[in-house]
């Protein structure tokens, strides 16, 4: 576990403790249902934002009753400091490819916390603070395969957060996208991440 | 036994139902909020007596074409499909 | 600093690190049953063990994993098995027979909601006392429960290492969350953890006994097939490994059992604390649940509340002496489990007289929240 | 309508249709199908919902009973037989039916199996072979076949496989009897039969997990692995009049094995009964 | 006195009281699995069943015939099984099974030495933990623990009426002494105890919730065949007893396990005490250590020594409440068992400050002697 | 001497005189006999020792390993193909053994033993069949006869039988022999067969208990019991050339099964080796 | 358990303890080997000695750590108070059918314990209060059954001890007695208990 | 393999070995101390080598009838009977 505590077997190092700085926890949940792929945008963007020496990060994911079917999420927390509770619980930014997911869990966004939505699949937004984007539409018609909505939806989150760069997300792709898609991942992944610093721009701008 | 014959368990059958659009009541309910869209119906009715939807679900898109053959609800893991005629 | 291909920093998932450990410790051979949410340790086994030369079988049940890894154990392998707690339960008898002819394995128990099927998906830390007291007869056990991907690795190693070192069967008690969440790590390199292997005898064969008393009471131990011949029996047995219903002889056996691991569980016990110098309330939490106690603490102090952490890694045999030492002045102690309360029993034997034990359970398949942690410390303090 | 043709809404005076649907299969998955069969035979054969109890152990296959409405018992991984051989004991008029899967029924309650089997109990057992591990995530079953992939044979399946219907066959069990999810129909006939069949009778249902077994196999889709079945399948009884080298491979289906031998229910109401009879004759 | 047949004292042994008293309950289903020393309860069952008009079957193993009885249960039987230790492991984790889905059932274990096959013709009373603790999973466990030939046939009918009252499992934690000891005694009449039966539903079928919610958390039970179909599952489950993941129910579910029992300890503590009134040293043994005991106190008190027996009959849920109020004003309190120490961890925690707790353990297969007690007495006094 | 005859005192080389002597079992029990034949096989196929695994359960037959000088694991009832298969793998150039019972290897023990046959793991097993539990005082096995009497079986059993050579068979052994105690040469050339065989290989010998199988039915001492197996015997051989009236109720004997497929150690070994020769490819 | 012990759920009746007055206990034992039926002798030695109504019986037995071979013991103990502590802590006397047994528990023996051994197996004796028969000869030669030497014995002690009548070893031989064998066993322990007041005779006389 | 032809494992032999009275040693040892006297030697024995003695374990009684035929020995469960003729 964390670094700043003391081991039984070492010797105690750190003296008083005194008020402790803690990093700002970034925490960012994919969610849909079965097929949307979620957990594996999760994992591709936990790794990617791994690559920064800086981040620690942590991934996890729920299960419903069942290992099929019903919601599924999953949540990536990253923060600069030691990540003790490995669980979301204010979200900075939430991905939701269905509208019951979207009802689902917009409550635990913070504040300020930014809705990601497939508008085509979610077209009640309960938030302002939200964008929407047709990820499978964009999936299949232009790259063939509604299958990457969810490798477009992470460019698109990558870009929107500016957490993790073009790069690493090409880099984990390559090494996580089911062998023989990796092109079509990486050009899905191209597409999201265009995306998103369009309407990043659009919003700013 | 036909079926252990041929290892086929339904028989195409003779009688043709009429149906005509506007008319009558469709051959078949669908309680589509069960159905999983996983295409069975659809590929295995021999009479192509469906389309899938956007999501994939069936539409009776030919009502006229169906023999209530039975393939269709007997194959559905679901029990999506009844039929209107008893 | 230039990195070794192992020290390249990865996201690692908790039952993989598992299994990584498993191989960085040298285990050579896995026999398991698929069972959620444990199934991806035996998953990576299939795949990698191949590859090292090492075997893997998926057996009809946990009973057969359980009985597989001691006899390849017992033919000189390093072995494990991976189960959740309806195959655990299973595995009792068979683990029962690990205590009593002293053969090293490791179970990684990765804890799902119970009783009974329970909640197959959802964690839970309901099965630490059945780790202590699940087999008939008298034993006495040792587990340990990681709180990190990367003690899910480091205490897979550990718990080899006590195995090996005991010989005695080893419970590593890790649960869903762990078992499924992935962190960013580095893995340890080569040689960087110490790895123990089991004490080789070195007399000639003729003289060789398999359950000889030795001054740590554990006895050098000869796999079958290198020239030593010898029997293992689950009766009751004299050094030789023969039967007896020689009471002096059952007496010793037994107390061996028991002692080799009492006497030397300074050895054993691992305990991490953090903020317990001038703390008066004492948080006691493991696994999962650890580290939302630890944000909780953390929370506290920011409220300027003393309260530390103690977090057992090592859960059995329990840290008395160590506990007993931190718990003086204390006057809270808040057990923290996912479980109706099972360790908070032995804290409460341990909590001096004017120390008050209160416990936070949760049992609905969900960690605890920090927030609900931070809460109760506001409520006991 | 044609009178063979099976009415397609008898389903809904049996399912638990206010808990529980959408069922929690994948979309496709065969095991639904075989639910139908079963009502389908049960309602054939008239027999009351009381006195039906539909014990399972843990599996894709072993969901089956939560959604039917009788006298359902979903227990632990592989056990559904000893359980229900308890049901029977204490019911002797009630028709047990167990729900089993290749894993639940042959791997970990392999020896349940065989023992009632060997036992003959009047128990009708229904076990859905997709030849996997569907519930855990495709591991290897006794029925994955040799060279075929699982998570847990990654490399290819280095053991061999049982024959079920031969297993249960050896074992004791009185009727045996197989078919497809493709072939409706005569699950429906086979099913009645087993149903009406005093002692241990079995139906192997082969059912398809393309979700696992046909995605690490490249089988395909649901449709295209239940289209296979076609191909592969053989009756019996065309099999017997074939040379053997065009039964090679194939998958025998319909009554694979039917005998008469003591069943053990039977067995035990006549050693009640003599008793009985000695206390009456000993108090006239 | 006009003496019916039954109430003629006779020679018996433990293991056909036990029977007997099962019978005199109204078991009519036993399904077992033979076991040293508990195989002559088997061998009475399927002598006698079939003449009541009930059933006995021989399964092929231990968990079949956990999983049998609990079939059987559900649907409406009075059931019983009989084992040993290696029997008792494999049976968590149907044990597990029968608490989560509540039903009435009876276990047997007729305790051996341990751990693994052990000492099979030898007395332990090394299962006592595992009672509470040996399958995965939150629950709370019944177990009571004659003492004599008597209360082998007694605690048989207490267990069944506890199981159908609290509809759960219990054990009965005999041992090998118990078992095959012979007593004259006179056995019951009929009438002579009362029998509990399960509370069958009076609600139209369409109504009943096999799990519902009611005052004493017990909900009444129909059997399988009887007109009410319900489903029943290892799974967490809602009062209809479908799967639920809903965090409210699961705690509902799991709290009722528990409290159901908790909080009607006072109907399930039997304790005896011997002496205790003006008793300065406390003997705290249970079973056939208890009968060792209880001479070592009278001659304790030939000696002009204060002490005094305590004598749990229940064992779980452990008597807290009355061992520490009969604990108070005790100097010393000796904890007496055929084992390494278990339930002196229960004593542990229930003694008062001034109370010093002392053990006597003895586990090779033999009784401990009074005489060893005795002299345990004066050296711990 | 004739050379045929087998030497007298070969097993002296064998046994754990120092300890354990005399053996536990009742005065004429057949599982003494079969630890000679097993003695005699090893001994003649000249295997080392150090080489040799015997495995066994919990049994009267399964107490056989703690008398000979091999490696003996005695484990926990029904158990011992399971362990042994442990041990095999560990060790694949070791003979593992398997001594069981028809209580521990078929009742609680049946499921790691279908499970061995399916695998067709390189393990033999030599299961002593006396038709009853003899360690804890006769209750009834899946061997029992119906209709005889066991403890628990007061009123004759009501169950039927297995025929272990058949499940054997049907679950997938690839070599499955039957003898009898009386049949002591034939014991050992069989032993040596299934010794000598690749796969799984079962040798069932079929032993007297007397004390309690013979008590309860009636069927005398040791002596009439084993002169008892000569009377029903009846090599394959034989049987084979006879017309079935006089087949029926005999007990067949000799080699009932011997075919070739793939085995389990071999296939993993393949597999390892294919690693290997990638790696060193890879290397080079 | 005990009557005069407390039950929680009854009231405490008993008032303050005082010295507690603790009837003699009477231990006898049966020894030999396996097929001696040593067990079956104890069994019905307890049940003849349960017939009187004031007499408390326990019998318990000792098995080898095998169901089969070795020697084996069976200890009946006999009070009129409540028996607590089920085994024998010191002999009244002793059966010894085996040296081997007469040498492992003659030492279990009160001072004055006496020792009855089969004169034939049992030719070196450790003590002099003993008493030898040649049970197992007498069984053979003049009931036929060296199997009821058991019976014999158990005739001889019922007469040494006096504990136990002449009808009631009868009446627990009818029932106990394996089926088919009931005259025969009459037989042997008229033998024995004629044998046993000989004895007694004898010696006092 | 006459045995799978008769079911009879041992063909009598034709060789008799010369024993008598005084002369040299006896056809078998018996390492008496683990025989159970189970009467299984003295009944199997073709040639009636055997006696009983008191406790029933075997005394060879008609040493000269001895053929060496192992019948014998291979049957003893308890390892008493060994051969003297190498
Ligand atoms: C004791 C135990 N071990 C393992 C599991 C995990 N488990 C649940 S279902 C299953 C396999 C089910 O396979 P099968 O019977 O073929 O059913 P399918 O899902 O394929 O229909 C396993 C291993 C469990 N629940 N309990
Ligand atoms: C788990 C478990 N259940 C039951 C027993 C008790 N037990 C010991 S041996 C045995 C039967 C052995 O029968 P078999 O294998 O036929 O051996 P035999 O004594 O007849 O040679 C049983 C039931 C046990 N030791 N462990
Ligand atoms: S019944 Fe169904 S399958 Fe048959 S023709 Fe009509 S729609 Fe097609
Ligand atoms: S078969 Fe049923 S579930 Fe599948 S698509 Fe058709 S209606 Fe939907
Ligand atoms: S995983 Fe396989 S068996 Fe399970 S529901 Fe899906 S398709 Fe069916
Ligand atoms: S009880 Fe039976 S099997 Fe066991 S040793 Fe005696 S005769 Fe042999
Ligand atoms: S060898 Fe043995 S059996 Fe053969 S003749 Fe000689 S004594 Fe008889
Ligand atoms: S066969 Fe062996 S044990 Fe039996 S009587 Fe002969 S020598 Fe003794
Ligand atoms: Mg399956
Ligand atoms: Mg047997």
């Amino acid at each position: 576990m964390p670094d700043t505590t003391q081991k039984n077997d070492e010797k105690k190092k750190s003296g008083k403790p005194g008020k402790v700085v803690r990093g700002e926890r970034y925490e960012i949940r994919f969610s849909g249902s079965g097929g949307h792929g979620v957990i594996l945008a999760a994992v591709m963007m936990s790794e990617a934002a791994g690559r920064n020496p800086k981040l620690n990060v942590i991934q996890t994911q729920s299960y419903g009753p069942e290992a099929r079917g019903g919601s599924s999420k999953a949540d990536v927390v990253i923060s600069k400091e030691t990540i003790y509770y490995p669980k979301a619980m204010k979200l900075e930014m939430l991905l939701a490819f269905t509208q019951e997911a979207c009802d689902k869990y917009y409550t635990d966004l913070k504040p300020n916390g930014l809705l990601v939505v497939d508008s085509n699949m979610v077209t009640k937004l309960p938030i302002k603070n939200s964008f929407g984007f047709s990820f499978i539409r964009i999936a299949r018609e232009q790259v063939g395969h509604p299958m990457v909505a969810n490798v477009i939806a992470l460019g698109a989150m990558a870009a929107l957060t500016g957490l993790v760069s073009r790069d690493d997300l090409k880099e984990v792709i390559k090494t996580r996208a089911p062998r023989g898609t990796e092109e079509k991942n990486l050009k899905a992944v191209k597409i999201g991440f265009d995306l998103g610093l369009k309407a990043l721009k659009e919003k700013i701008g | 036994m036909a079926e252990e014959k041929t290892g086929d368990q339904v028989e195409p059958k003779k009688v043709r139902f009429s149906f005509q659009e506007g008319k009558g009541q469709p051959p078949l309910n669908l309680y589509l909020h069960w159905c999983k869209a996983c295409n069975i119906c659809i590929a295995f009715c021999p009479q192509k007596v469906f389309d899938p939807d956007r999501d994939g679900k069936p539409i009776v898109a030919r009502p006229e074409q169906c023999t209530q053959c039975a393939i269709c609800w007997l194959h559905c893991p679901d029990f999506v499909i009844t039929s209107n005629y008893k | 600093m230039a990195q070794s291909k192992n020290s390249v920093r990865r996201l690692v998932q908790g039952n993989e690190a598992s299994m990584l450990g498993a191989l960085y410790a040298g285990c050579n051979f896995f026999a398991g049953y698929p069972i959620t949410p444990s199934t991806e340790i035996a998953e990576g086994m299939a795949r990698m063990l191949p590859k090292k030369g090492g075997r893997f079988i998926q057996m009809e049940d946990e009973i057969g994993s359980m009985g597989a890894i001691i006899g390849a154990s017992a033919a000189g392998a390093k072995t494990m098995t991976a189960t959740s707690g309806p195959g655990f339960s299973l595995m009792q008898e068979n683990i029962g027979y690990a205590y009593i002819t002293e053969v090293p394995c490791v179970v990684v128990n990765v804890q799902r909601g119970g009783p009974s099927t329970g909640l197959p998906t959802k964690i839970g830390q309901q099965d630490t006392m059945q780790a202590r007291w699940g087999t008939h007869g008298d034993y006495t056990a040792i587990s340990v429960a990681p709180a990190s991907v990367r003690e899910c690795f480091e205490q897979t190693v550990k718990a080899f290492n006590f195995s090996e070192r005991f010989r005695t069967p080893v419970t590593v008690l890790s649960d869903e969350v762990l078992g499924h969440m992935r962190e960013v790590i580095t893995l340890p390199e080569e040689g960087e953890i110490e790895i123990i292997n089991r004490e080789k005898p070195d007399v000639p064969a003729e003289w060789y006994h398999h359950f000889e008393a030795t001054p740590n009471l554990v006895s050098p131990m000869a796999g079958f097939g290198e020239g030593y011949r010898f029997h293992m029996t689950g009766l009751v047995h004299d050094p030789e490994g023969f039967p007896t219903a020689d009471t002096n002889e059952i007496r010793k056996k037994l107390s061996k059992l028991r002692n080799k691991i009492v006497r030397f569980s300074d050895e054993l016990v691992q305990l991490e604390t953090t903020m317990m110098d001038d703390a008066n309330i004492a948080v006691v939490a493991y696994g999962t649940a650890a580290r939302a106690a630890q944000q909780a603490v953390l929370m506290a102090r920011d409220k300027r509340i003393r309260a530390g952490l103690i977090r057992p890694i090592t859960i059995w045999p329990f840290a008395d002496d160590q506990i007993r030492a931190l718990l003086k002045g204390i006057k809270t102690v808040l057990v923290v489990e996912l479980n109706m309360g099972q360790i908070v029993h032995e804290v409460d034997r341990l909590a001096h007289r004017h120390c008050k034990v209160e416990s936070l359970n949760r049992f609905d398949g969900e960690v605890l929240d920090p927030v609900e942690i931070f809460k109760r410390i506001l409520e006991v303090k | 309508m044609p009178a063979t043709v099976q009415p397609s809404d008898v389903a809904y005076n049996y399912l638990r249709v206010k808990k529980n649907f959408p069922n929690v299969w994948c979309a496709g998955c065969g095991i639904g199908t075989v639910m139908g069969s079963i009502i389908r035979a049960i309602d054939k054969l008239g027999y009351s919902k009381n006195d039906i109890a539909l014990v399972s152990g843990i599996g894709c296959s072993s969901r089956l009973p939560v959604y039917c409405d009788f006298n359902t018992l979903h227990t632990t991984h592989g056990r559904a037989i000893a359980f229900a051989t308890g049901v029977k004991l204490a019911k002797p008029h009630m028709k047990v039916i167990v729900i089993t899967g290749d894993g639940d029924g042959l791997a970990i309650g392999g020896n349940h199996f065989i023992h009632a089997c060997r036992r003959n109990i009047d128990i009708t057992t229904i076990l859905i072979n997709n030849h996997i591990y569907g519930m855990t995530g495709g591991q290897c079953s006794p029925t994955t076949a040799h060279d075929k992939k699982a998570t847990t044979a990654p490399y290819g399946n280095l053991e061999n496989t049982f024959d079920v219907a031969q297993l249960a066959q050896a074992a004791g069990a009185s009727f045996v009897s197989r078919s497809t999810v493709y072939h409706v129909q005569q699950m429906d006939k086979l099913i009645g039969l087993a149903l009406e069949k005093k002692g241990f009778s079995l139906f192997e249902a082969i059912s398809n997990c393309h979700t696992y077994y046909g995605r690490l196999n490249k089988e395909g889709d649901a449709v295209s692995m239940i289209q296979d079945m076609k191909k592969i399948a053989l009756p019996i009884k065309a099999a017997k009049v074939l040379p053997p080298e065009k039964t090679k491979g194939k998958l025998l289906t319909g009554v694979l094995w039917d005998v008469e031998k003591p069943e053990f229910c039977s067995e035990y109401q006549k050693l009640i009964d003599n008793f009985k009879d000695e206390r009456e004759k000993n108090n006239a």
